[in-house]
């Protein structure tokens, strides 16, 4: 077998500074609250639509902002406007939003009633989400388990309707997990955009509708091939826990979730982010969808080798966020990728030992492994064998979703042929090296094993001066990526608010009861 | 909900319907700079190409360059007016044509066949007639009704229609790998040409194959069927039972 | 002993002068079958190409087929004719170029980089601009006589030039990497045009970069050099050096 | 270290199967002569041209067969002639070709006159031999040796003008071996074309003057490179060794030159065959060349998985025909081949396992390994992924010389393109695992080693049987590839005969000799 030999205490030890990492910042965790997390209660009563583009959801939470109201959270103030107007849900935030109401002319209702009233409406919610994992769990068990490494492909065209064609093609092919990617920067949005979308740029919009499109062309397809097609889309962004919910609400099956990528790439506020992966994880692991994590991203813009220890510290403290949010082990998708410069001599020994790295600290859980991109020139064929290389790396180290490499990475979003060929190159090494792994014993005084060894302490040290400093104090000082981000900065640092004593959301109570979470 | 394709006028796709994109290599001789470039980029504008992107060059020595390239072509194809011939009778397996043949045709088929003139590559006919056959089909040799004669490799013309009329064959299989320089037109139409002078055309069943054949070049060629890359005894074997038993 | 080519009519090169042959992928709205097959060869005899061979064909499922070929065209290019607008300056290497601006220059140089409105790629005007460099050169920041200013990602044209004159620079950067429906050129011009209206454009050297931007594409779209894949911070170092020392 | 373990007594013992069927051939070794022989003998004499197309060689020895007098060796007659007329050799063998000489007619010249001569003349020309063995000596020395695995890539336009800018072109992208591919069935003709050649079918005649033309280009760029290219050509067919004569006088550094190939694959007679292999490698040891086996050849007819073992028991055969011809060790380049159907779960196991155990066999041997072919469809990108993993085994086994790939096989013979992409693809892939199988141990009871040794086994008992019955017997009853062929069958059996008591051939004399055989 081919087996890392690690010091465990080395271990154990790194993945310690992680716990107390995220451990100290449980203050933040349990006392703020954010606008996105609040649209998010509002879309669990059910509510939703647009007007004018602008979706309800917002424009209610904009009206408890007004109103200077909303650390009591809204699940209050809707239930209160339901029973004080006899209104339903929906029928209340389209008032609210027509400007027609202002909750807080309304008398206040008693508690009994109120509590009861959401009780009624997170059950019904909730129940919802349930029986989508329950439907999920029972296809899996009729059409058997998603196969590993499982493979990813990406569709991009910007319309829905090419994106299920495409899709379909690719299930028939033998993809087994669909990722829609979204049109470019839609996480700097402040709101989910509402129904189908034909225009997106490098990507098609995440709505609820674009959900259950793709949803449905999946379904159909997977019943025709018995076997059932998991559905993916990017939580992360101004946005993380309300994407969250439409993706428990429409079945997708695997969400990228990443708990800093929101603060370091796209320079949104960290308590903010902080906050928004913590419920939207929460979601996520209640509805029984995979979360996978974005490390590859601090190798697109650093050096691969010089910063592997960057990856596998954020993994560790990805790891502990997710436990506190109730992900369990099997559901935890732990980002790294393939992205040495190919030139290097030994660079297919080099990703191999990080590969491997991330198996050994990861064992129990779906890693989610990254094809290259930033080596990918416009020389397709290159490409391609990168590719081959890539797709060998995944069979042998035992990864958990190989998001396949396109030989067209350096020139276009994938076209239907380039799916198509990636995933007979991945069928074809995934087959064709089936066990060859098996045969072979890791030599302890390899290079392998050593290089795994020196990103290991490189990444444990590391970890330890983040959980010394505090992580707001290391981010502020560039120690992530060499991006410098600060405790007040970044995008969507006013939706951020303390929660009243009387703040109330019975959906994250309900999820932390029956995740068995304190 | 699906794409609106007009099957009179299909494009290629790439990511959009109807975008026409395509995928080029090539080597020129150029230099790998800008003018290269651009003589690649010319090159694709005559074919009536647009939106060029050169995504890759590189040097290649001795004066030439390779480009990989991408564009949209406006052309279309109706499909509709497009009919091909196919060989379209039903296929059987081998016991299922057995014993098609004891109840439809009542006697044993005689066939003979060869990969002829310079040609040597004896794996695609061998994958047809030989006993052990090919991907789980057991091979012409193997079947009740049909006596078979291969006679390999490099068999000239005349030598195969000598052993046709030698044996009293039925059938004649011809098989042809080779096709540099349409070798394999040449060598198939000299032996139709000599089968007719010899005045043999219609006392055999002429069948050719090869990775280049199809049945509309069989045709073409003056063959009863053609069969190409990925055919099976199976194919074959069927073709020609249900040709004699209807005959009868 | 070498082949004899004519730049006046340069041809693709397979493996014999002038054979024009060439490598086509793509797919197509038909069915993988020998109809499917025929399609495509027509949409590639429309080309004008001849001697095609659909080498493969696979079906992708939803009515589409994935096609492999060969063919030949006729078409030629004359590379004589050929001229593109390059940089041409001398390159060089950071200490030469200290040097050069020492003792031909005499001042310091000020250079404020972007990648502009909607991108954030900023690995390539990193590559360019800072410390570390690219590939074994440094970036611009450590050059001794370059002041520059490295403004990230998703940076708008507004923000850039007050940028610009703020910091009374010389030289505007500015970096294109996305190019799906032609971003890039709407971008880059968005940031010309808005330069002209302030009456910016001639305070500044406008330089663009990306990977698909060539000096002739920048000229056309009214910069005043333009650096694509593959281009260091020497190469755009020295054109900067040599631009100011000649103007002086 | 990646390692069979396997019992070297079985190795031994198959090896000694393999030398008894040899050694049991040392009577036609040594008492018979060929036309082909005889021809060689002329041409070594310096004698060239051609009339009508009909090589003045073949018109010498077409005249001493009618004459009857072939068993006494060409050599005899030429330097008796030569004596009698006073004229050149050259001279002697243009009036023979002309009718003008019956070479019968002349009176018998002192043997001790004769025999100077043809010392003065054998000298003559092993010593240009000699200077050509030196020169490549010495340019190894300058350059460095040819790296391993070596690069090794055909072209075959049929022009050979065409033909040598394809191989500097490939030797500028990293080519270490050019061979000039044959035009089809050029091992038919009983006779070598002559001069240079524009018009070749799937290949390029070899002649003299194409390789002629050849080494000058490819000793051109070699200089500008600062390598030592490689050249090569075949040997097998009706005239083994004037062709190995042709590559011993022009430069040629590596030779495809089996034992049996064309006795299998091209119907010639074995004893024929046997008899020309014999002083067509003992030609090409005494000129330093390079042999290389055909053992590919099985798997292009036969399932590479059940008839791996033949491939083993022809390499054993092989080797103990090239050891009696005084080829060395290091200049024994085995063939095998990598054919299995890559559609087989683990055939990259297979693959490896059989590529292991050629390297086992003959460590000190450089292995020529011969690419996917069979399996090779009109998909390019997945024929190119497949030459990606035949170049991993190749740089984990410790190949020799890798043929490389062309992603083209099923559609032509290599274009430009095709060739560089090859070259690349190999360059990328033997860099970035150069050290990779340094990392590991195989595991004596894998997959991959009891399947070397399940092959070993069968060879073994192969060869046994074999040995047993004889090799004439052997190939009679088809053992070999399922094809029949007989003692007394086949091309060129009225080209051999027995030699006389006073059959001379001073060259054969020296070279064993000087390679120090009896
Ligand atoms: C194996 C092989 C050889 C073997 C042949 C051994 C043998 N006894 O057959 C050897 C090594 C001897 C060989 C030699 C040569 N080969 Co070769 N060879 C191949 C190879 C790798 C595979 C062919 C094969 O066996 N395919 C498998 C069979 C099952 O497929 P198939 O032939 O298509 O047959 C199927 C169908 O076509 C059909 N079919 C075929 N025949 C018939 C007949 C009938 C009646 C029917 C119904 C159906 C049918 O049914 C079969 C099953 O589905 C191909 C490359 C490739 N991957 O295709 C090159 C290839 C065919 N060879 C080629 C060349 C050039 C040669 C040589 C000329 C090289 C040289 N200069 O020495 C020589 C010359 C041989 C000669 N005189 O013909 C070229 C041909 C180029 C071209 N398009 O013209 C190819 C494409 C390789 C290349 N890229 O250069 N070759
Ligand atoms: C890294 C990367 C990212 C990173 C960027 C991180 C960062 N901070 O830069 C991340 C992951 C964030 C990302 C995101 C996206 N990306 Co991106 N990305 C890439 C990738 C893999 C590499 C680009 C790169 O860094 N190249 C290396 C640098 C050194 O090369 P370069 O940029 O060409 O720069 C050189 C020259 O061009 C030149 N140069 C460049 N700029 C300048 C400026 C000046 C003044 C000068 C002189 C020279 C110069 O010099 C440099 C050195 O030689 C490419 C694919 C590829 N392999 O090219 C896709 C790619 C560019 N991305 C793409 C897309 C679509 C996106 C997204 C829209 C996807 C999505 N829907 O989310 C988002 C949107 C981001 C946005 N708003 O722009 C597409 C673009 C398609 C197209 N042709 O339009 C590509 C081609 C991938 C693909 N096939 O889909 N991406
Ligand atoms: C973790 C993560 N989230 C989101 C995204 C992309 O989303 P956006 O471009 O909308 O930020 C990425 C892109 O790679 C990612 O890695
Ligand atoms: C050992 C050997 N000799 C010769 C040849 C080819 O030569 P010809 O086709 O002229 O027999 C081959 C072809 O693969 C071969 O393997």
């Amino acid at each position: 077998m081919i087996k890392l030999t690690i010091d465990q205490s080395k271990i154990d030890e790194a993945r310690n500074y992680a716990k107390n990492i995220v451990d100290s910042l449980k203050w933040l965790l349990n006392d703020y609250s954010s606008d996105t997390i609040e649209r998010t209660i509002v879309r669990l009563f059910g509510i939703d639509g647009a007007i004018d583009e602008t979706p309800i959801p917002n424009l209610v939470v904009e009206h408890l902002k007004e109103k200077n109201v909303i650390d009591r959270g809204a699940a209050y103030w809707i239930a209160n406007s339901m029973l004080a107007t006899n209104l339903s849900a929906q029928e209340v935030a389209e008032e609210i939003s027509n400007g027609k109401l202002d909750v807080t002319s309304l008398d206040a209702q008693p508690d009994k009633k109120i509590i009861k009233l959401i009780d009624e409406l997170t059950e019904k919610m909730l129940n919802h989400i349930k029986a989508q994992k329950k439907f999920r769990e029972n296809k899996f068990e009729e059409f058997g388990p998603r196969k590993k490494p499982s493979i990813y492909v990406i569709v991009a065209t910007g319309n829905i309707y090419d994106d299920v064609v495409q899709a379909k093609s690719a299930a028939r092919e033998g993809a087994d997990i669909i990722a829609v990617i979204r049109s470019t920067a839609q996480s700097l949005l402040d709101y989910v955009p509402y129904g189908a979308t034909t225009v997106g740029f490098g990507g098609t919009f995440a709505t609820q509708e674009n959900f259950k499109i793709m949803r449905q062309g999946l379904d159909e397809v997977g019943d025709e091939l018995h076997r059932y097609i998991s559905l993916t889309n990017y939580a992360s962004g101004l946005c993380m826990p309300e994407i969250a919910v439409m993706g428990a609400i429409e079945r997708l099956d695997v969400m990228l979730n990443d708990a800093m990528y929101g603060i370091l790439f796209r320079d949104i506020n960290m308590k903010r982010t902080l906050l928004d992966q913590y419920f939207s994880r929460m979601i996520n692991a209640y509805a029984g969808i995979e979360i996978q994590t974005g490390e590859d991203n601090y190798l697109t813009t650093s050096d691969a080798i010089e910063k592997a220890y960057t990856v596998t510290a954020s993994q560790l403290i990805n790891e502990q966020f997710a436990y506190v949010s109730g992900i369990k082990k099997e559901k935890l998708g732990i980002g790294h990728a393939f992205e040495i410069n190919p030139d290097i001599t030994d660079s297919f020994s080099y990703e191999f030992a990080h590969a491997l790295l991330t198996s050994r600290l990861f064992p129990d859980s779906p890693s989610k492994y990254m094809p290259p991109t930033k080596h990918a020139t416009g020389n397709i064929f290159k490409v391609y064998i990168m590719n081959a290389m890539f797709n060998l790396v995944s069979q042998m180290t035992n990864q958990g979703v190989q998001l396949l490499g396109m030989m067209t990475e350096a020139i276009h979003t994938p076209h239907l042929v380039d799916r198509a060929l990636a995933i007979e190159n991945a069928n074809y090494v995934f087959n064709t090296a089936k066990n060859f792994a098996q045969n072979f014993d890791l030599l302890p005084d390899s290079f392998i094993n050593k290089r795994a060894e020196t990103v290991l302490d490189e990444a444990r040290l590391f970890l330890k001066k983040v959980s010394e400093q505090g992580l707001f104090e290391s981010m502020s000082k560039g120690d992530f990526a060499d991006i410098k981000r600060t405790e007040f900065g970044g995008k969507g640092v006013q939706g951020i608010f303390k929660k009243s004593e009387n703040y109330f959301n019975p959906f994250m109570d309900r999820m932390k009861a029956e995740l068995n979470l304190k | 909900m699906s794409l609106n394709i007009d099957p009179t006028k299909i494009k290629p796709y790439g990511d959009t319907l109807d975008d026409g994109r395509m995928q080029f290599s090539f080597a020129l001789p150029a230099p790998a700079n800008e003018q290269g470039k651009e003589a690649a980029k010319q090159l694709l504008q005559q074919m009536g190409l647009t939106e060029i992107e050169i995504s890759y060059y590189s040097d290649l020595g001795e004066g030439f360059t390779h480009f990989v390239a991408y564009a949209n072509t406006n052309i279309s194809v109706d499909l509709t007016k497009i009919k091909v011939k196919v060989v379209d009778t039903p296929i059987m397996e081998m016991e299922e044509n057995d014993k098609y043949l004891d109840e439809n045709y009542g006697k044993k088929i005689t066939i003979v066949g060869a990969c002829i003139e310079s040609d040597a590559h004896t794996v695609g006919i061998d994958a047809i007639m030989n006993m052990k056959g090919y991907n789980h089909r057991f091979g012409l040799e193997r079947y009740r009704n049909f006596i078979t004669y291969n006679l390999g490799a490099q068999v000239s013309s005349e030598e195969l229609l000598k052993k046709a009329v030698e044996v009293n064959a039925d059938v004649i299989l011809v098989s042809q790998v080779v096709t540099q320089k349409n070798i394999h037109i040449k060598n198939l139409t000299k032996l139709i040409n000599l089968a007719e002078s010899e005045g043999l055309r219609d006392k055999f069943l002429f069948i050719c194959g090869g990775p280049r054949i199809s049945h509309e070049l069989a045709i073409e060629l003056g063959y009863d069927a053609g069969f190409g890359s990925g055919s099976y005894s199976t194919d074959v074997a069927s073709f020609i039972s249900f040709h004699f038993a209807e005959k009868k």
